[in-house]
C-alpha cells in the first residue's frame, strides 16, 4: 500500500497539506485501496515516519513538503526497494520522484487577474510565516499584477515569524483590513489557517479574495475572485496510482503541463469577465510555449517587483 | 498621515485591543485576589473554540458566548481548585491550563467537526455583528468629528463596547463596593480578611470565576466577532501579551485599558510598515517590524521599573501545615 | 513538621499524580472513540519496546534535561525562567555559526566549540531580561516571554537571509561531515547486531547527564550554588549574609539561558546536522513541566525528562499508527504537569493525613 | 464562686498541627469584667489556644461556651457574632488600606460602601472619645506606627461590638508609655464590663494589670491562679519548670581601647526618608552600648549599615581604619572579616534560611571561610556539620541535631543558632539586634549571660533593643534614638525607665 506523510500543518490546513489530503482520498475513492498516513509534531519524527512506513513495507511513500527533503535524502538509500515521492523539493536519489511547483507562474496568472478586477488599481498580499516558498507566491503574484496594468501598487505583509503566522487569522483579517485601508481591493492571501481570516474579512468588507492550493471559491461564494490553484492533489493521486512502479526522476508542474494554475467554478464565473480570462489565457499560453518567463524568487532571492 | 490613516490605524487599535482588555480586565480581578494567572491564553483559546462550536452546531451566537464562557469557567475552577484548594503553584497551573487548551481544543473539535481542529464557518446568527450608533450615519458628513464618531467609534460588535464599558465598571467594583475592598484586602493579606470573618476561599473562587466570565467574553470576541469560526491556537499568544498589559498597568483598571490601548496601537503600527516607514523616514526589515511591539514592551517595562503586585499575590493562603 | 517519610515524597506522589493523569487521559481517549489500553500498549511499544524506540525517548529526554535544568537552576534562585525556548533557539544559531565557519579537524572538538558557542549564545539572550529584572526590577516573566518572540524573529531574519543555504528552505546548509556526532547507532555498532538504528540519540546525552551533575555539585556543594539557594530561599537574609542580589540574577540566568542554550548541540548539531526555523520545537517549554515534576533538583529533572521522552515518542508513535490526533499528546502532557505540579497536594494532603493516622496507631 | 456565668469557658480543647500538638486538653474559665494573663514559654500553644476561641483555627476537640452558653466556633464570623474580639501577635492589617477601610473590612453595612464609611467614621469618633483610641480615620496603615496600628486593631474588635478581647503579646513592640496608654484603655475597657484576655510574657504586666493568671506549658494548662496571690519567681518557674534568675548578674565594665567610631552617620532610604540624621557614637572593648527606642526610629537602619548592607554617608572606623560605606568595596562579606558580627533584629528573616538545615545555617555570612572549604571549588559539608554540633552542644540547642531544619526549632532555639555562629568567630564587635525579641524567660536568662560573657573576655558590643528592662539591665552605656538622631547618652546606674521614655518619644530634658 502507498503511505502519505503530510507536513507540520497538519493535513486539513485547508490549502497545502488538505489538497495533498483530497488526492490521496481521490485515489482511495477511485481504486479502493487503502492508504497508511501520519502528521508529524516535531522535525526529529520525519526521518522515524519515513523509515517505519519503508520497514512497514509501504510502497511508494508520498511525503508533502519541502522540509522533508533533507531526512529523504538520507533515508532513500536505505530503502532502495521503496519508492518515494517528495513534493516541494528536489531530492537526487534514484528511487525519488522529486515534484515542484511552479507556484509563481500560478500567483502571476491570479496576479493579473487580481490587476484587472481591481477598481482602486491597489491589490495587496498576505502571506504566513516569512519564508522563501511565500515570497516566491508574493512575487510572482506583483510580477502578474504589473503585467496587466503597469501602474497598479502591491502590497504584501507577511504575518509573522513564528509557525504562529500560520495559525493566526486574527492577524490576518487586521492586515487585510489595513490593506483595504491603503486602498486594496484585491486580495491574495498565501498564509494557512491565516488565509481563513483573510477570505473572511476581504468578504465582510466587499472586496475580492484569492484563495490558495486549493480551489478556495466556495468558501465564500461569489466574493472569491479566483484559488491560485497548486495541484498538489494531481502530484499524490498521480503517484499512488503509478504504485510501485512509480516513475522517479525530476517533475516540474507548471502552468504548462496543468500543475499550477486558476480556478474556474460557479462560484466565482460571474466575477471572471471574458476580457480576464483571455487575458490570463494567453499569458498561460506564453508561459507553457517559454515566450513569458516568470521570475523565481527562489532561483535568486531577489524579485524585481517587490521589496521584501 | 492623514486622518484616514489615523482613524484606520486607530479603529484597528481597538480591535486588536479588545481581546486584550478583556483577558487583561479578567487578570486583574484575580491577580487583585492574589491569585496568579498565566492561563488567561488557554481560557481564551477554549472559550474560542467552544463559543464557535455551540454557535454553529445551534446558530445562535448568545448561546455560543455562553458556552465560550462555560469553558472559561471549567478552566478557572480547575486553576481555583490547583491554587486555592490545593494551595498548588498558581504558576505551573495556568501553564497546565495553557497546554490542556491548546491539546484539548484541537481534538475535541477533530472529534466533533472533522475539519482539521476547525469549527464550520459561521455565518448569520451565528456571529456577532457590528453595530451603528445613533446618528452615525447622519453625522457621518460633520468634518472630522463626524468621521471620528462614524468611523472610530461607531460601527464595531457589541462586545467592544461591553469590554470598554468595563472598564468604568471594575473600577466602581473595586473601589465603591464591599465586594471590591474585600477582593483587594485578600490578595494584600488573606489573614486580615479572614480575622475580619470573611471567607479567603470565597472571595477568592469568586475572583476566578469573574476572571472565566471576562476571558470567556474575549475568546468568543476573537472566534464569534472577529472572526468567523475556530482555528487552532488562534488565541495567538494574546493571553501572554495581556498578562504583560496587566504588569505594565499596575494592576489598575484604568491603566489597565491604557495600556491594552497601547499594546493594540503598536500592533496596529506593525501593520502598517508603510506608516512607519514614513513616519521614520526609512522602511524597516519586515522581522524587525513584526517584534517591535515585543521590543518596545521590553524597552517600556525597563523605563516603568518595578511593578509590585498585590502583597498575597501568587502564594496560596495557609494558616496551618 | 515532616508528615511524610521521604521516599512518598520523591516517590509515591509523583507515581500517583501520573496515574491520575493517566486516568483523565485515558478517558478523554475514550471520549472519541478510540481504545485507551491499545493506546498505551503503542505507546509503551513504541518508545520503550526496541533500542530505536529508546534511541528516540531518549534524544527527546536530551532536550528536556537541558532545558529542565535551565528552569531549574533558575527556580533555585526563585527566578522563573519562560525563556528557554528562546535561549535554545539562540543557542541553535550559536551551534550554526560555529559549526558553519570554523573547520573542525574532529567532532570531539566541534563538539567543545558548538556547546561554548550555544552556552554563550543562550546565556546571552538570558542577560538582557536578567539585567532587566536585577537592575530595573522589569517583571522576569515578561521580559523572558518577549525575548522568545524576538528570538524567534531573529533566526527566522538569519535563515532567510544570511544564514540560508541555497534552495527553498530557511535553513542553514549541512554541516561539515567533521562536526557530525556520534550518534547512538554509531556508538552501539556491535558488528552483526546494529542498535539504535536510525534513532536520533546521539553523544550529548551524556553531555546532559553531565550536566545533570554539574548543576547537582554546583547547587549543593558550592559557594555560588549555597548562595542562589540563599537569595532563592530569601532575599533579605542574603542581603544580611553580604549576597549580592544583583550578582545573583545575573549569574544564576546566565547560567540558566546556557544551559538551555545548549540544547541546541542535541537537535542542532547532533540531530539536523543543521539550523532549521523553531528548532527548538516547544522543549523550552516542556522543560518548565520538567523542572517542575523534578523538584528542580538535577536527578529529578533527568527522570522527568525521560518521561516526558516517553510521553514525546510514544505520544508520535500513537500519531503514526492510530487516527487519534497529534494534538492528544498535548492534552497527556498538560494533564501530567496539572497532576504532578499544580494539584500535589490534592495527593499529598489525603496521603499526609493517612501517614499520621498510621504513626499514632 | 457565685452563680454568675464565666464570660468564656473552655473545655478540654486539644489541637494538632501535624505531628505537633500545640494544645493538650485545656480548660479554662474567664469571669466577666476581668483581666485574665496568660503566660508561657514560646510555643507552649498560647497563641494556638486564642486562635481556637477565635475561631481561627479549629480545634481537633474540646467546646467552648460564651456567657454559660455552648457555642460551635467554627470561624471567626461565628466569633465575631459571639462578641469575641482578637489583637493578633502580628497584626492582621491591609497596609495599603486606611484605618477606616480596615476597620470596615468585614463589617460593612451593606453593598455600597459608602453607608458603611460613613456610619464608621461617626461610630469612630464615639469610641475614640468613650476609650481613649485616637486614630487618625484617613490615615494608610503603612504610613503609622505601631501603637496606632494596634488601636486600630482594637477600635477593629469594638466597632464589632466585642464583649471580650484578646490581646496576644500587645506590648512586644511599645514604648513604656504607649504600653502605659494601652493599659489604661484595658482599665476602661474593663470598667465598661468588657472581658479581656492577655497574653505576655513580661511578668511584671502581669502583675500591674491582671486579675487573675494561667500558665501554660508544653501544650498543657499547668496552673491558674489569682494575681494577688502569686509573684514573678514563681510564675517564672511555673514556666519553664526550673527556678530562672530575673536578674543579669555582671561585674563592672573593663573598659578597653576604642574599637568602632562613627561618625555623622546620614542614611537616605529608597523612598527617600531620611532614615539616619547624623548619627556619632563609639564603642569600646569590653563595653555595652545599649541603643534604646521605639522601633522604627532608625535603629534597623544604623544595624544595616553597620552589618555592611545599606549604603550610607558619613563615616566609621573600625580598629582605627576607615571603613567604606558607598557599598562599592565592601559589603557584608568583607566586615565580617574585619571582625564584625551581627545577630540581626528579625532572625526570621534575615539571620537564618527557615527551610535550611541548622548546619547550613551555621555557615550562613562565613561560606568563604577558610575552614568551610574542601578545596578550591567545593564546600566542605561534613566540616560545617561537625562545627554546627559543637556549637549546638555548647548554646544548648534544643534538640541538639544539625540536619532539622531550621523552621523546626522554637524561637528561642533558632535565636541561639544565629548566636552560636555570631559569638563563635570571636569577633572584636558584636552587633546584636533585639536578642530575645519573643524569647521566653528561660532562653532570655541563657542568652544574657552569653552576651554579658563576650564582653568580659573585651569585646565591644552594640545592642540595639527595643525592650528598656533588656537595655538597662545588659547595657554598661545607653545612647537614645528618636527620628533618626541620638537624642542622649545617660549611664544606666543613673537613668531611669520613665527618664529613657522620654527620650524614645523625642523629649529631652528629662530629669537627668
Ligand atoms: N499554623 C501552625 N501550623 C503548624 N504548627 C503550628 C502553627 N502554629 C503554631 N504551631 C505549633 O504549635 C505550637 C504552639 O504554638 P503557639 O504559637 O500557640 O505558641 P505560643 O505559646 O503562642 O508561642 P510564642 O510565645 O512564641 O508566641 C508551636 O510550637 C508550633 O510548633
Ligand atoms: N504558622 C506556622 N506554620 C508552621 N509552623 C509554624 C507556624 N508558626 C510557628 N511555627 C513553627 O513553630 C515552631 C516554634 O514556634 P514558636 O511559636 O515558638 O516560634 P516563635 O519564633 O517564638 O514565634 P514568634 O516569633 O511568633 O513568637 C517553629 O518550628 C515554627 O516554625
Ligand atoms: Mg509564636
Ligand atoms: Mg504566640
Amino acid at each position: 500500500d502507498p503511505a502519505i506523510l503530510f507536513d507540520l500543518g497538519g493535513k486539513f490546513d485547508k490549502s497545502f497539506n488538505e489538497s495533498a489530503y483530497n488526492g490521496a482520498e481521490r485515489w482511495a475513492a477511485e481504486t479502493g485501496g487503502t492508504y497508511a498516513e501520519v502528521e508529524i509534531q516535531s522535525d526529529a519524527q520525519r526521518e522515524q515516519a519515513i523509515r517505519r512506513f519503508a520497514e512497514s513495507g509501504a510502497n511508494p511513500i508520498v511525503m508533502a513538503g519541502f522540509s522533508w527533503a533533507t531526512p529523504l535524502a538520507e533515508v532513500a538509500a536505505d530503502y532502495p526497494d521503496t519508492k518515494f515521492t517528495i513534493i516541494d523539493m528536489v531530492v537526487d536519489a534514484p528511487n525519488v520522484r522529486s515534484v515542484v511547483f511552479n507556484e509563481h507562474e500560478g500567483s502571476y496568472l491570479v496576479g493579473m487577474m487580481a490587476a484587472m478586477a481591481s477598481e482602486t488599481g491597489t491589490v495587496s498580499f498576505v502571506g504566513g510565516m516569512d519564508i522563501p516558498l511565500i515570497r516566491k507566491f508574493a512575487c510572482g503574484y506583483a510580477q502578474g499584477a504589473m503585467a496587466a496594468n503597469p501602474d497598479v501598487t502591491v502590497i504584501s505583509n507577511m504575518t509573522g515569524t513564528t509557525p504562529a503566522a500560520w495559525n493566526d487569522p486574527v492577524k490576518g483579517s487586521e492586515l487585510t483590513l489595513a490593506q483595504i485601508s491603503q486602498g486594496s481591493d484585491v486580495v491574495f492571501a498565501a498564509a494557512g489557517g491565516t488565509g481563513v481570516g483573510v477570505l473572511q474579512t476581504a468578504a465582510d468588507s466587499d472586496i475580492l479574495s484569492i484563495g490558495v492550493d486549493a480551489n478556495q471559491n466556495y468558501l465564500h461564494s461569489g466574493e472569491v475572485l479566483t484559488s491560485m490553484m497548486k495541484r498538489v492533489d494531481n502530484a499524490v493521486y498521480e503517484a499512488m496510482s503509478q504504485g510501485e512502479m512509480l516513475e522517479t526522476g525530476f517533475n516540474v508542474m507548471g502552468v504548462a503541463n496543468e500543475g499550477v494554475g486558476y480556478a474556474l467554478d460557479e462560484h466565482n464565473a460571474e466575477l471572471v469577465s471574458d476580457e480576464m480570462k483571455a487575458a490570463v489565457d494567453a499569458a498561460a499560453a506564453e508561459m507553457a510555449a517559454g515566450t513569458l518567463v516568470v521570475h523565481d524568487y527562489s532561483s535568486d532571492e531577489t524579485c524585481p517587483a517587490l521589496d521584501f | 498621515m492623514d486622518l484616514a490613516t489615523l482613524l484606520q490605524m486607530l479603529d484597528a487599535t481597538l480591535r486588536l485591543a479588545t481581546p486584550l482588555l478583556l483577558a487583561c480586565l479578567a487578570g486583574l480581578y484575580s491577580e487583585r485576589a492574589g491569585i496568579f494567572d498565566i492561563g488567561l491564553e488557554g481560557k481564551m483559546l477554549a472559550a474560542a473554540f467552544l463559543s464557535a462550536a455551540i454557535a454553529s452546531v445551534t446558530g445562535n451566537v448568545w448561546l455560543g458566548l455562553l458556552a465560550g464562557i462555560g469553558a472559561s469557567m471549567a478552566l478557572s475552577l480547575i486553576h481555583g481548585l490547583a491554587s486555592i484548594t490545593f494551595r498548588g503553584n498558581q504558576l505551573i497551573s495556568g501553564v497546565a491550563i495553557n497546554f490542556l487548551a491548546a491539546g484539548l481544543t484541537v481534538v475535541v473539535a477533530q472529534s466533533w467537526f472533522r475539519q482539521g481542529g476547525r469549527t464550520p464557518q459561521l455565518s448569520g446568527d451565528a456571529r456577532f455583528d457590528s453595530i451603528t450608533l445613533p446618528f452615525a450615519e447622519t453625522l457621518r458628513d460633520v468634518p472630522v468629528l463626524g468621521t471620528i464618531y462614524y468611523e472610530l467609534i461607531s460601527g464595531h460588535t457589541i462586545l467592544v463596547y461591553v469590554a470598554l464599558l468595563l472598564v468604568p465598571v471594575t473600577w466602581w467594583v473595586l473601589y465603591r463596593t464591599r465586594f471590591g475592598l474585600r477582593l483587594r484586602a485578600v490578595g494584600e493579606n488573606p489573614a486580615a480578611v479572614d480575622t475580619a470573618g470573611v471567607s479567603v476561599v470565597g472571595l477568592r473562587f469568586a475572583a476566578v470565576a469573574i476572571c472565566g466570565v471576562l476571558c470567556g467574553i474575549a475568546g468568543a470576541y476573537l472566534a464569534t466577532a472577529l472572526q468567523a469560526g475556530f482555528t487552532k491556537d488562534m488565541s495567538a499568544g494574546r493571553g501572554y501579551i495581556a498578562l504583560a498589559a496587566l504588569i505594565f498597568a499596575k494592576w489598575r483598571p484604568w491603566y489597565a485599558l491604557f495600556s491594552c490601548l497601547l499594546f493594540g496601537f503598536l500592533q496596529a503600527m506593525a501593520l502598517r510598515s508603510d506608516v512607519v516607514a514614513d513616519v521614520i523616514g526609512f522602511a524597516l526589515n519586515g522581522q524587525l517590524l513584526d517584534v517591535l511591539p515585543f521590543i518596545l514592551v521590553v524597552v517600556l517595562t525597563g523605563f516603568v521599573g518595578k511593578a509590585t503586585g498585590p502583597k498575597a499575590g501568587g502564594q496560596a493562603y495557609v494558616k496551618e501545615r | 513538621m515532616d508528615a511524610l517519610p521521604k521516599w512518598a515524597d520523591v516517590i509515591l506522589i509523583p507515581v500517583i499524580s501520573i496515574l491520575l493523569a493517566a486516568v483523565l487521559s485515558a478517558l478523554v481517549i475514550l471520549a472519541i472513540g478510540e481504545n485507551p489500553w491499545d493506546a498505551l500498549k503503542l505507546m509503551v511499544d513504541g518508545a520503550l519496546g526496541s533500542t530505536y524506540g529508546w534511541g528516540y525517548t531518549i534524544y527527546y529526554a536530551t532536550n528536556f534535561i537541558f532545558t529542565g535544568l535551565a528552569v531549574a537552576i533558575a527556580s533555585q534562585a526563585k527566578l522563573f525562567n519562560i525563556g528557554g525556548e528562546g535561549q535554545a533557539l539562540l543557542g541553535g544559531l550559536g551551534v550554526a555559526v560555529v559549526c558553519l565557519y570554523i573547520p573542525w579537524p574532529h567532532w570531539t572538538l566541534a563538539l567543545l566549540g558548538a556547546a561554548a558557542a550555544a552556552a554563550l549564545f543562550g546565556a546571552a539572550w538570558a542577560a538582557i531580561p536578567a539585567f532587566l529584572q536585577a537592575k530595573r526590577g522589569s517583571h522576569i516573566v515578561i521580559t523572558t516571554i518577549m525575548f522568545n518572540f524576538i528570538a524567534a524573529a531573529l533566526l527566522n531574519y538569519f535563515l532567510i537571509g544570511a544564514l540560508k543555504a541555497p534552495g527553498m528552505e530557511p535553513a542553514t546548509a549541512k554541516f561539515a561531515e567533521t562536526t557530525h556526532l556520534p550518534s547512538f547507532q554509531d556508538m552501539f555498532n556491535f558488528g552483526e547486531t546494529t542498535f539504535f538504528r536510525g534513532a536520533p540519540a546521539n553523544v550529548t546525552f551524556f553531555v546532559a547527564l553531565a550536566a545533570c551533575v554539574f548543576v547537582w555539585a554546583l547547587v549543593w556543594r558550592t559557594r555560588l550554588g549555597y548562595e542562589i539557594r540563599s537569595f532563592g530561599e530569601s532575599e533579605s537574609a542574603a542581603k544580611y549574609a553580604g549576597i549580592n542580589p544583583t550578582k545573583i540574577i545575573m549569574v544564576t540566568m546566565l547560567i540558566s539561558g546556557a544551559l538551555a542554550g545548549m540544547m541546541a548541540i542535541n537537535n542542532v548539531q547532533g540531530e539536523a546536522e543543521r539550523l532549521v526555523l523553531n528548532a527548538a520545537e516547544g522543549a523550552g517549554f516542556i522543560g518548565i513541566a520538567v523542572a517542575l515534576m523534578g523538584r528542580n533538583h538535577p536527578f529529578g529533572v533527568l527522570l522527568a525528562a525521560l518521561l516526558f521522552g516517553f510521553l514525546y515518542q510514544g505520544g508520535a508513535e500513537l500519531a503514526l499508527w492510530t487516527s487519534i490526533p497529534r494534538e492528544l499528546i498535548i492534552v497527556i502532557q498538560a494533564l501530567v504537569i496539572l497532576f504532578t505540579g499544580a494539584l500535589d497536594n490534592m495527593v499529598r494532603m489525603p496521603l499526609a493525613r493517612l501517614f499520621l493516622a498510621m504513626r499514632r496507631a | 464562686m457565685t452563680d454568675i456565668a464565666p464570660a468564656i469557658e473552655l473545655k478540654g480543647i486539644s489541637k494538632s498541627f501535624g505531628p505537633v500538638k500545640a494544645n493538650k486538653d485545656i480548660s479554662i474559665r474567664v469571669m466577666p469584667g476581668t483581666i485574665h494573663g496568660i503566660i508561657g514559654e514560646n510555643g507552649a500553644g498560647k497563641s494556638t489556644l486564642m486562635s481556637i476561641l477565635y475561631g481561627f483555627y479549629k480545634a481537633d476537640a474540646g467546646e467552648v461556651f460564651i456567657g454559660g452558653e455552648k457555642k460551635n466556633i467554627t470561624d471567626s464570623q461565628a466569633a465575631i457574632a459571639a462578641g469575641i474580639g482578637m489583637v493578633f501577635q502580628h497584626f492582621k492589617l491591609v497596609e495599603n488600606f486606611t484605618v477606616l477601610e480596615n476597620i470596615v473590612l468585614g463589617a460593612e453595612d451593606s453593598g455600597l460602601l459608602k453607608p458603611s464609611l460613613a456610619r464608621a467614621r461617626r461610630e469612630l469618633k464615639s469610641l475614640a472619645d468613650e476609650y481613649e483610641l485616637n486614630v487618625d480615620p484617613d490615615a494608610v496603615i503603612q504610613d503609622v506606627g505601631v501603637g496606632m496600628q494596634q488601636r486600630v486593631e482594637i477600635l477593629k474588635a469594638l466597632y464589632r461590638k466585642a464583649d471580650i478581647l484578646i490581646l496576644d503579646e500587645p506590648t512586644g513592640v511599645l514604648t513604656p508609655a504607649e504600653a502605659d496608654h494601652l493599659f489604661r484603655i484595658l482599665e476602661n475597657l474593663r470598667r465598661e464590663g468588657k472581658t479581656i484576655i492577655l497574653i505576655t510574657h513580661k511578668l511584671r504586666e502581669i502583675m500591674d494589670i491582671t486579675d487573675t493568671v494561667s500558665v501554660m506549658r508544653r501544650g498543657e494548662m499547668t496552673a491558674t491562679v489569682k494575681t494577688s496571690e502569686t509573684n514573678p519567681p514563681h510564675l517564672a518557674e511555673l514556666m519553664v519548670g526550673r527556678k530562672v534568675l530575673l536578674r543579669v548578674d555582671k561585674a563592672p565594665a573593663q573598659i578597653g581601647r576604642k574599637i568602632l567610631e562613627v561618625k555623622d552617620l546620614n542614611v537616605t532610604d529608597a523612598k527617600g526618608v531620611h532614615r539616619l540624621k547624623g548619627i556619632s557614637f563609639d564603642v569600646h572593648a569590653g563595653e555595652i552600648l545599649g541603643i534604646a527606642g521605639v522601633a522604627g526610629n532608625g535603629q534597623s537602619e544604623l544595624l544595616e549599615v553597620l552589618g555592611g548592607y545599606e549604603k550610607a554617608t558619613g563615616s566609621i572606623m573600625m580598629n582605627g581604619e576607615a571603613i567604606d560605606l558607598t557599598g562599592a568595596k565592601s559589603d557584608g562579606q568583607s566586615r565580617r572579616k574585619r571582625g564584625i558580627a551581627h545577630v540581626p533584629e528579625d532572625r526570621q528573616r534575615e539571620g537564618l534560611i527557615m527551610d535550611f538545615h541548622a548546619w547550613e545555617n551555621t555557615g550562613f555570612g562565613y561560606h568563604h571561610d577558610e575552614k568551610y572549604q574542601k578545596n578550591a571549588l567545593f564546600m566542605d559539608n561534613a566540616a560545617l556539620k561537625r562545627d554546627t554540633e559543637e556549637k549546638m552542644a555548647r548554646f544548648d540547642v534544643r534538640p541538639p541535631d544539625p540536619n532539622l531544619a531550621a523552621k523546626s526549632f522554637s524561637g528561642g532555639n533558632q535565636q541561639k543558632i544565629v548566636l552560636a555562629r555570631e559569638i563563635e568567630r570571636n569577633p572584636d564587635l558584636l552587633l546584636i539586634g533585639q536578642p530575645t525579641r519573643g524569647v521566653d524567660i528561660g532562653a532570655i536568662e541563657f542568652i544574657h549571660q552569653q552576651i554579658v560573657a563576650l564582653r568580659d573576655q573585651g569585646k565591644a558590643i552594640l545592642l540595639v533593643s527595643v525592650e528598656l528592662e533588656e537595655i538597662l539591665s545588659l547595657s554598661d552605656r545607653i545612647a537614645v534614638m528618636f527620628d533618626g538622631k541620638i537624642m542622649g547618652e545617660r549611664m544606666p546606674q543613673n537613668t531611669d525607665e520613665k527618664e529613657l521614655g522620654l527620650l524614645m518619644a523625642g523629649m529631652t530634658g528629662g530629669h537627668s
